[in-house]
């Protein structure tokens, strides 16, 4: 039964209560670019009806994990499996939001054509959207509040409405696992309500969502499990259990201390002194 | 009536006119592809690595159509899709890679021909001329067309996906490497069939041009296909009639008449045209649109 | 391309389309008053391309031959013979001329190692003798396709044949000037090889066939026998750049002719007399013992 | 004495104390985008040595304003002085950070390549760089904590190393305005709690700071004036007086109150329900 | 040694030494512009742009090197510029703008000559060959290569930052709009010069290949133009010699030994390197750069 389960309807493991959920796991996952390895020995399991934080400094190897679970980077070493499978297989059920879209904004594409976009593996590379296509795009852009500018062409737009369009693209695709690099980056503190409030209910409708964020003090709020990283994996689970201040330190090295610093003079510019180092 | 009659007595006016409709629309329609893909240009390089091809392709196999045909084939996809390949493991961009591609192909092209002498001015087989066409450039036209153009409606969705975002069009499964070889490679068949047919300078007009002109109206990606099928096979069919009457060369009256539609498309859009513009970035390179 | 007959010739019977300038003289000389001539290539035009607008292309079509040069020159003839379909007749004059191969072993050619070898020479009008063959062999060609004229055809190809044995013979005493010893050709490219066999000279291609080409050490032997032989003055051919001509005339301090005409197409010579008359008398003034 | 004054030294005006600081006014400015009105009629008047933060929902207009202030954009009304001259006269003194750097990230460019481009107004289009630029240069690095970096290409540093680096470059120009577009977009917490600290100091040292900013909970602690800006200016002053729930309603409208969702459900996709419209 | 000195006794040898290492150094150093810029295939559509431009030239002013430089110079400045001009005020690329226009000239020099035919072989002014330049080309590129490489050298932080982001450029002060008009100014006139001292597709490869290959080699801006400059003189000079032991033409030599080096960076760059890759983005275009 789990095999066979139609992705984009919610997760049957979901509202049945059926205690074998979907899992997604990862082992020994290492992923170096070059002579650099990025992640090394990463693992971890998860199931699906959950929200999970990655977290952790600048160059912890969060948006590499992404990547290679949404197949664009080939890991040196380790496996991603999702209901068994590696889920390279399972593209079709994968949303992934990069954390910057590399486009050219000068494409003729507007508003809505990027949200349908994301029905594409749903509807295939042939048969005509359906009322239900339509549907789906005109909620993301509706749950974005992208509607009244639906017609704009896409670099027309402010950041944070284009974050918000990529976003809507994300879910419009209606997918299992959403994989989302930070996707409250710069959108305004409505947008990051109702983001919220969505992704939570995504999780109980038995996706599983699985985002890069930066925010720590709205990590509980949001997510139920968190993955404190910093190229190797220091913690995981529930968030009450690993989001501790000594996790935390352990995380992002001992808290940031800066140096206090003398007053400005003015021999030497005030804009560069070291206050860290 | 009378001036639209009276050219289709002629039986070469009325081939022109057949290759007009088709090489016009199938060109035009691929030109989306050239101009959201940002490669005008190499199309136009790759229509010089003939020379080289189709010299080998003489040479080996002796002077005759199928034989340039093939070269011209051969070395246009060496050259292109090499230059994939470098462009794929390097951080050079694609025309980086072709440019040097192709120059060096063209070096060796030189250096051939000039230990094995054949004694054909290859030039001339870049030169078509669409008054001049064969039942053969006819059919082959067509045939290559058509499977250009049910391939690419086919890929649609995948082509625009990875042309906008590579990366993805990755993570939703689409064979970007692939893919990218196969558009190349179609755009070269396209290109190499319609040289014999047109010429090497009308060919490469009708592969930009048409969906360059649409790309002034709309936002709509969809809109470019259809659009610039339509705007070359009407613009090419106009400058044939143009031509007749004024008795200049067709290539060069096509050329003309497409390149005065984007002119005017330029002046005029009323979502990115020249009169329209109020504020703009002062910056160089792509103003942001306007409108609401 | 101009009409090379006017109103006047309305009655003529046969019509008679050609590719190349002197072939348009050609046909006049050999047609006379049976023919109506339509010169598709205006003298001065590039005789390498051919794009024919609308009315050339009805001129092709409606005529009864189609005279070209032949040997090659025409790349373009298969296509347009498959073009014109088989009521036309295409005649290639130069086929009744013997071809002269570009060889490295020819005595003809002083020094061109790889440059130029192996290729047909198509310029056979430099040829008096040559253009006379050619003159019957039209002649009879003319009567295949006009019958009710051959009689005619023939009288006016012979009559043209003694003219241009008179041409022939004046060319021989201007020629005369120009010791034995001195009777090596230096020009551009190689393009001579009918005139240099015709009036027992060496022909010296500097750029063998083209420019890009030529190597170093290639071009340092030229040089060498351009001095050896004691060669006076280097020619540039009309229309083409002098560049590279000039730089060996600087290289191996010799002087610079007037230009030649290769390619039999210029506005200053559009019958075939003038064109002979131009080059002989640059050649003879060039290489001669200074006179004239 | 406020005109000659070198603008790469501590501000003069800061630590002398003297009453009269440099002042930029912004009157009656308006810019559109074609027929989009996407600023209207705003006016401000501030001084050096404060940092003001521009809020505003996705689309308010907070870039639009920091683009023309930059020389990016030409207003359609009004002016933009700093010290009684228009602002586009004194490039030279301005340091701008984009919202979104639309780079080649293959560009042969190494971080410290990049934060020597900051200097190039100081340094000129000719001179060497001196032991001074030298200086200003690692000293932005490091404040970033980007020295290990420093030898990287730019397109080999992870979203937010990428956010710092060209952060780092509006610092190392020593720049006497500084408009800083989201500049906490994608830091890590302890980048974020240096840069907070660093505004900080430039702005005591009498640097005048203008920064766009999403993070609602942290202007306080990091601003002395906010503009609330929606196409127009909703409300301009110190944080204590202009950020009151009043204000921030109008700017941002009724505050966001997503509809409670029915619980999800098998027939349609949960993921793209309305959740406010 | 003797393989060194023995060519050096040619006064050819010498005057191409003197040219390759000019205008080696010069377009060398230029070509970090054309990578950085993505230019590459501009500059190979630009020399195309020249022939119209020459054909003019000559109608308008005669035959002379002067009116064919001329010619190509302002063909190619209307087109190169009038296509910033377009892509700046709408939303095409560079690129294609440039194939419309382009296209469009070569469509109207067509036509032209058509109407006024000039008893030139325009293709003959685009060919040239280093052995045969003159010491008026040897100055040109001298004067050309100064200019370009003072000008350049002085630019060079404003152009950079420009290259890589032209907003910051922008907010910095530097007229975006102005240096990005004088950059392709200056590219079209050391294009110019060099087209005919060293002909079209050595100029081409000499304006791309030379920084290519240092681009695969390192992050340090800076090392594109020197390392570009280096290159582009050494390899032209170690071609040189080669092309005169081999006896093939040199401007094929040249283009063929920077290729050469050019895959060997390909090859085994320590950064960027195919045999270095280990992980990489599977996506297409500009795979991800690695190492730290
Ligand atoms: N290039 C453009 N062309 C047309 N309209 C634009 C363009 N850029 C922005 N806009 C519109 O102008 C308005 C202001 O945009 P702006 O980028 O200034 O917003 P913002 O306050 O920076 O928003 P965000 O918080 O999302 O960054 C928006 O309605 C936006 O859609
Ligand atoms: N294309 C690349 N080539 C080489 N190294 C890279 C590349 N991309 C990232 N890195 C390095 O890999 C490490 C992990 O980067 P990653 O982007 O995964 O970090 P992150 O956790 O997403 O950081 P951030 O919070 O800044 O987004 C960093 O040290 C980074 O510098
Ligand atoms: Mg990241
Ligand atoms: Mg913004
Ligand atoms: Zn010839």
């Amino acid at each position: 039964m789990t095999r066979d389960l139609d992705p984009y309807q919610p997760c049957a493991a979901a509202s049945c209560g059926h205690p074998q959920r979907h899992e997604l796991a990862i082992s020994g996952l290492t992923v170096s670019y070059g002579s650099l390895t990025a992640l090394e020995e990463v693992s971890l399991t998860t199931h699906c009806g959950r929200c999970v934080a990655l977290v952790g400094p600048n160059g912890a190897g969060k948006s590499t994990l992404m990547k290679a679970m949404a197949g664009l980077l080939r890991p040196t070493r380790g496996m991603i499996a999702w209901r068994g499978q590696p889920l390279a297989r399972a593209t079709a059920e994968i949303a992934y939001l990069a954390q910057r879209s590399e486009v050219d904004w000068q494409f003729p594409l507007t508003v809505r054509g990027l949200v349908e976009m994301g029905r594409y593996p749903q509807v295939g590379w042939w048969r005509r959207f359906s009322a239900r296509d339509d549907a789906a795009v005109d909620q993301a852009l509706e749950t974005m509040r992208l509607s009244d500018l639906a017609g704009r062409q896409i670099g027309a737009l402010s950041g944070g409405q284009q974050q918000r369009a990529f976003v809507a693209r994300a879910l419009a695709q209606e997918a299992h696992v959403l994989l989302l690099d930070e996707p409250f980056g710069g959108l305004d503190r409505p947008s990051q309500e109702l983001l919220t409030e969505l992704l939570g209910m995504l999780a109980l409708s038995g996706r599983l969502i699985i985002a890069a964020h930066h925010d720590l003090d709205s990590v509980p709020e949001i997510f139920d499990e968190v993955l404190l990283v910093n190229r190797r994996r220091i913690a995981f689970g529930p968030v009450d259990e690993v989001f501790t201040p000594d996790n935390l330190a352990a995380c992002f090295g001992t808290p940031a201390q800066p140096a206090p610093l003398p007053p400005p003079d003015r021999d030497r510019p005030a804009g560069v002194r070291p206050s860290a180092s | 009536m009378h001036w639209l009659i009276d050219p289709l007595q002629h039986p070469h006016i009325q081939r022109a006119l057949a290759i007009c409709v088709l090489a016009g629309f199938a060109n035009g329609y691929l030109s989306a592809f050239v101009v959201l893909r940002k490669s005008a240009l190499q199309v136009g390089s790759l229509s010089h690595t003939l020379l080289p091809g189709i010299a080998v392709g003489i040479l080996l196999f002796g002077l005759s159509p199928l034989s340039a045909f093939a070269g011209a084939l051969v070395a246009a996809l060496l050259v292109g899709l090499g230059s994939l390949t470098v462009a794929r493991s390097s951080r050079l961009g694609q025309e980086t890679a072709l440019a040097i591609l192709f120059t060096a192909a063209f070096a060796g092209g030189i250096l051939i021909l000039d230990f094995a002498p054949v004694d054909v001015d290859i030039e001339h087989y870049l030169f078509g001329n669409i008054l001049f066409a064969t039942d053969d450039d006819l059919r082959t036209v067509f045939w290559v067309s058509a499977i250009a153009l049910v391939t690419l409606t086919a890929l649609r969705r995948p082509v625009i996906l990875m042309l906008f975002e590579p990366a993805a069009a990755q993570s939703l499964g689409v064979p970007v490497r692939l893919l990218n070889y196969v558009l190349l490679g179609l755009l070269i068949l396209v290109l190499v069939s319609s040289l014999q047919a047109v010429g090497c300078l009308l060919a490469l007009g009708l592969l930009v041009t048409p969906a360059a002109t649409v790309y002034l109206l709309t936002d709509r990606t969809e809109a470019l296909f259809w659009g610039g099928g339509l705007i070359g096979a009407g613009g090419a069919v106009t400058a044939l009639f143009l031509s007749h009457h004024f008795d200049i060369g067709a290539g060069a009256a096509i050329i003309l008449t497409l390149a005065g539609l984007f002119f005017l498309a330029w002046m005029a859009s009323p979502r990115y045209g020249l009169l329209r513009r109020r504020a703009m970035l002062v910056t160089a390179g792509g103003a942001p649109p306007l409108r609401d | 391309a101009l009409w090379g007959a006017g109103p006047t010739a309305v009655r003529a019977e046969l019509k008679v389309a050609t590719l190349h300038p002197l072939m348009t003289d050609l046909a006049k000389q050999v047609g006379g008053s049976h023919v109506s001539v339509t010169g598709l290539m205006s003298p001065g035009e590039n005789i390498h391309q051919f794009s024919p607008s609308s009315s050339d292309m009805a001129a092709a079509r409606s005529a009864d031959v189609v005279l070209a040069s032949g040997k090659g020159l025409e790349t373009y003839l298969p296509r347009l013979r498959s073009t014109l379909g088989s009521a036309t007749r295409i005649v290639e004059a130069g086929s009744a001329v013997p071809s002269i191969k570009i060889s490295a072993k020819d005595a003809l050619f002083v020094c061109c190692p790889q440059h130029a070898v192996g290729g047909l020479d198509p310029h056979w009008w430099h040829s008096i003798s040559g253009m006379k063959k050619a003159a019957t062999f039209v002649g009879k060609e003319f009567g295949k396709a006009d019958p009710a004229n051959a009689k005619a055809y023939q009288a006016n190809a012979a009559a043209y044949g003694q003219r241009l044995d008179a041409l022939s013979a004046w060319a021989k005493r201007e020629l005369s000037r120009v010791p034995r010893s001195g009777r090596v050709l230096v020009t551009g490219h190689a393009a001579f090889a009918y005139f240099c066999k015709e009036f027992g000279f060496r022909s010296l291609p500097v750029a063998g066939l083209s420019e890009e080409s030529v190597g170093s050490q290639y071009l340092a032997e030229a040089i060498a026998q351009i001095q050896k032989n004691g060669v006076r003055t280097i020619f540039p051919e009309q229309g083409n750049n002098t560049r590279a001509i000039s730089s060996v005339a600087k290289s191996a301090s010799v002087g610079l002719g007037r230009a030649l005409i290769a390619d039999g197409s210029a506005s200053e010579a559009t019958t075939y007399e003038a064109f002979i008359r131009h080059n002989i008398g640059a050649i003879a003034a060039g290489l001669g013992g200074g006179a004239s």
